[in-house]
């Protein structure tokens, strides 16, 4: 049987796979479907220093092979999170990571603060795609500079946890970006949260959904998130863990190869619940097909 | 909740767009409960890429067996349209918090609009089972209407039906002044399923005489299971506002508490 | 019979279809298969100062509701062009627009220098998405100062031909790079160019295209081509062609109603290579459906 | 070039994965020459994207009819094995430049691999009727060279065949073997469809032998018309390095031009 055993920063996986943080809620609701034991890791829904309703609807729209969604950052918070959540993720004989956003650094420090030692938690993973209201609403993660600044102050805040920063693909120079992250202290990097789309109702004359813009995921993203854990692989130390598009082990491994040492699952699940174990077994039954005892041979193993 | 490869024991149209659809799943038959749905994937590839939320039709405990009624809007029900009997189906059900058929002592009033039809029936069947009298209004188009008089009468339910285009107001008056007469009439508690727009006018009509209404919202769906939180509905609660999951904190609520936004 | 009639800059368009750029060679081949006269314009294949080979194969991979591409701007060169390729063209009853690029500021001067006033010719369509070689290869049209001098510089090179940009999505704000040809003189945008995509075969190792990095087309990037023309809609006055995904005339009425005044269909065309006889009539339709006696009443008429 | 929808007359199952399709297309019938190919849409929605080239197996010019072997390889061929008689086939052709039958005088020899049978079965045809002697060389699956064995002898063609593993250099060792031993018999001239692989190792025989060998080749393809230049391979002309357009210039090449990548 192949190792399929990866570190991320400072967390052993018992394998590379995990739900994409928004689509799985806090485990709980999928535990009926499937064993949250298998999984590499659970990431959580964004969880905000205060309760937060989040966009109004419509929030979703289907496009071509994929949606479009906008929910907004709707979170429970975190003290409700740690009361409410924690304990039920803490039974899971797997890793827990907490996605946090904010929309001040302020914000994301004290996220962090409250989460840092939190038990069963393993790791934090930044979502800097978060509209920053002091620039006016531009994410957080389109400047070098501000996601020094978020993610160096996260670090001194949360030292018992593994750093993770999800970067947005929405950026001129992915790679500049992900150098920063590198520099401020982060341990990995997420790869990608969805570029931003748009659908119109040509009946109603109107957005589909009711933010105007939304993420853009699925299928439809997949080559995206490959050339930005391509692009990024070259140029940092730290293991990448690819999301976007991924259906099938073959996805997967195309993210493995193109240099991710894990990756994420998103809007997959919505469309088969039991797609993360499905994964797990083709990425195990490529390994032995192919005579690789153990998964890091694999990563970033793209001869270009 | 169940996932699983159902076998379709027969997929036929039974009027204008729409198809009656029966497959065997019985974990599904045996837990569902009036006004719960399913989450269909109709194909097979990416795209399209999510499940079709449908409403449980009817549900033979015995055999197993579990129907869904549906109209042909777009491509994921296109799709489905075109399998057959013997092929598999992939169904994640039963979902969401159904009809509180339990509160009704003695009568009731269903109120349902084109495929809105499809969630109502089994609501129907539970409620003349416990011997509750039950009439109901249906709106649409002519063979829709028909057929649904016809599957109501079988159960005993006294029909009334709307023929017509559901977006024209003169329509909605005709519904909305039926609703009004047989709630006059006086009953324990209402039911409906249709249009956002005649909901929010009948939903008007109940507040008005104080008689207790359920209704079965819509909104798009991806998990089905409240995981995402794609599928919010303005809702009022003790005087707040908020957002609640159409797929698990619904599809069905007390109509005072929707917050209509036509 | 409703209007479909459009202006972009000087040219007044029978229609608002429209073939992208590199989809539709020099228009010989579909015109066996379509009627070149009912279409709204003729936009050519990339036009360079020398004949270019291009990139090596294998050049295409399909991907989830599209395919990823990288020709690399093989061209048969503006000489060429003007010889073979213009008496044909101007044989027709429609606009014909030369998209033109290059590797040096200088490249592009050279070509706008010597396609203005050729016989028949009536507007140009500056790709900026080429690598920019004094740059390092990064593309000219990420840059809103480097966009300016090529736009400005082009404008002064070809003062008797329409002057369009066609901007590339690769960025972090599109919006500041509209503005910038719009200052520097174009009379139109078209948007978007692909974005940068990747594909990995899972059996060699190796990426799906000799290039690495591929654009990205097709249904799939709908809603970023859709998001685009929304955001640059709000910004700028000049009229904008709407490009990315078109496969029907209702994909073509999103663009139109989130503020395009012209649409292009590119990898459309190979699936159905009648798709633009299909969207001019859909159109049509929609408009007698809706009303709408002129199509300049739907532009821009999303409801916010 | 023809675009239309044509009436699919049967699809079989023939052997391994191998199915052969027949249509209804008197213009293509009426025109196709050996070595084209089609362009065939498989679905209808949006994905897979594109459509999918196959070479003219047959075509009866008196009916009309059209014939394609194709193998089973992925979703586009999967989905094309699952049309029924009757449905309709949106197909563009012929297309492409075809085989150099006519400079064939008295005999030629065939190899072909796999599902590369498909492009050659039309070319024996054509060169029997002219009386032209020809034998063949087939490789591949049990199934596929059994079935091709005796679709050639039907049409008097003399042929060897080698079962195996396409992948397996002992395989590619005793193709490339027979193909000396053939060529070295003196034929006019040989025609190959395969692998790259095959192809490039049979090239190589041809070229020491001095014997005219024209291949069809593969490549990823767009439009398939010559519109978006997606789909070339590296050839040698004159002595120049340059790219030609498989699906315009081919996809039959003189082997010797080919720049052999593998
Ligand atoms: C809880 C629930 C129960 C349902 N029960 C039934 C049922 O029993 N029978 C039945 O026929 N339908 C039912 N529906 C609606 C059904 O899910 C949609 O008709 C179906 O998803 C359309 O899929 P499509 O791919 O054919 O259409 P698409 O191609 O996705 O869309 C076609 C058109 O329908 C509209 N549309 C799509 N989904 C919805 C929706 N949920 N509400 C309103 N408009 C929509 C789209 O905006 C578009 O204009 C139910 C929906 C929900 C949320
Ligand atoms: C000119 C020409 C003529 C052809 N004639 C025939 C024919 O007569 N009969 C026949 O069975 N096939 C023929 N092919 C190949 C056929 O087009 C492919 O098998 C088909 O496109 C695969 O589609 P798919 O969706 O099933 O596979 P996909 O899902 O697209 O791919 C499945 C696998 O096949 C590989 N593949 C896909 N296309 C090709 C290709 N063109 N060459 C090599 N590998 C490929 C992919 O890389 C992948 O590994 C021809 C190809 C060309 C270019
Ligand atoms: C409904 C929904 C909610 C999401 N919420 C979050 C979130 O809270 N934080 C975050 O970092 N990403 C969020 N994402 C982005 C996903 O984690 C992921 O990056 C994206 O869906 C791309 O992956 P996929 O193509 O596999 O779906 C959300 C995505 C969806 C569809
Ligand atoms: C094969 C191919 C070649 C292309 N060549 C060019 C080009 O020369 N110049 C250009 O500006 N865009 C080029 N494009 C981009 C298209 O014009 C268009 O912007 C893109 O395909 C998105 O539209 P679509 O989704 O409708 O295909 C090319 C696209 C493809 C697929
Ligand atoms: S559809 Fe996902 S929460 Fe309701
Ligand atoms: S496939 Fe388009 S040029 Fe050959």
């Amino acid at each position: 049987m192949p190792v399929l055993s990866v570190k991320i920063g400072r967390m052993t996986l018992k394998n590379p796979v995990m739900p994409a943080s928004g689509t799985f809620g806090y485990g709980e609701e999928y535990s009926k479907l499937i064993d949250l034991n298998k999984l590499g890791a659970i990431v959580t829904k964004c969880v905000r220093l205060k309760p937060t309703l989040g966009n109004p609807p419509p929030r979703l729209a289907e496009t071509p092979c994929g949606l479009i969604a906008s929910v907004g950052l709707q979170s429970i918070g975190v003290e409700a999170f740690i009361k409410e959540k924690m304990p039920f993720l803490r039974r899971f004989n797997t890793r827990i990571i907490a996605n946090i956003g904010g929309e001040t650094v302020e914000e994301y420090v004290e996220i962090a603060e409250r989460l840092n030692g939190v038990k069963g938690l393993d790791g934090l993973e930044v979502n800097v795609s978060c509209p920053n209201i002091k620039r006016g609403g531009i994410a957080f993660g389109v400047d070098p500079e501000t996601v020094y600044k978020v993610v160096s102050q996260v670090r001194k805040a949360a030292k018992n946890l593994t750093l993770i920063v999800k970067l947005t693909p929405n950026v001129t120079n992915i790679v500049e970006i992900a150098e920063a992250c590198e520099q401020a202290g982060a341990e990995a990097l997420t790869l990608i949260n969805s570029p931003l789309g748009m659908a119109v109702d040509i009946e109603k004359r109107k957005p589909k959904l009711s933010t105007v813009l939304g993420g853009l995921c699925g299928p439809a993203i997949k080559p995206i998130g490959l050339r930005c854990v391509w692009q990024v692989a070259q140029r940092v130390r730290i293991p990448i863990i690819g999301v976007g598009g991924i259906f099938t082990a073959t996805d997967a491994l195309e993210y493995i190869i193109a240099g991710a040492t894990a990756v994420q699952v998103g809007t997959a699940n919505f469309v088969k619940p039991r797609v993360m174990l499905e994964i797990i077994e083709g990425i195990e039954k490529y390994l032995e097909e192919h005579e690789i005892n153990n998964i890091n041979k694999l990563i970033g193993s793209l001869q270009v | 909740m169940f996932l699983f490869e159902s076998e379709i024991l027969s997929n036929v149209r039974v009027a204008d767009d729409l198809y009656l659809l029966t497959f065997r799943a019985p974990e599904i038959a045996l837990r569902a409960q009036p006004g719960q749905f399913v989450h269909v994937r109709c194909n097979k590839g990416e795209h399209p890429f999510l499940r079709r939320p449908f409403s449980i039709y009817l549900v033979e405990r015995e055999t197993g067996m579990v129907k869904v009624l549906y109209k042909t809007v777009g491509i994921g029900t296109a799709l489905l349209a075109e399998k057959r009997k013997g092929e598999q189906l992939d169904v994640l059900g039963p979902l969401g918090k159904g009809f509180n058929s339990k509160a009704v002592q003695k009568s009731a009033l269903l109120i349902g609009e084109g495929a809105g039809l499809a969630s109502l029936m089994f609501l129907a069947e539970d409620l003349r089972k416990r011997g509750v009298e039950v009439s109901a209004i249906l709106g649409g188009q002519r063979e829709t209407v028909h057929i649904g008089k016809r599957y109501f009468k079988a159960l005993g339910v006294k029909v009334e039906t709307v023929e017509g285009d559901t977006k024209k107001e003169e329509y909605q008056r005709e519904m909305a002044e039926l609703f009004r007469e047989a709630l006059g009439k006086g009953v324990d508690r209402a039911f409906g399923c249709g249009s956002n727009h005649l909901l929010a006018l009948t939903a008007h009509v109940a507040r008005m005489l104080k008689i207790p209404y359920e209704v079965s919202i819509y909104q798009n769906m991806a998990c089905g299971v409240g995981a995402c939180l794609c599928c919010v509905r303005k809702i009022r609660e003790e005087g707040k506002l908020t957002y609640k999951l159409v797929c698990k904190d619904g599809p069905v609520f007390n109509a005072e508490e929707v917050v209509w936004e036509v």
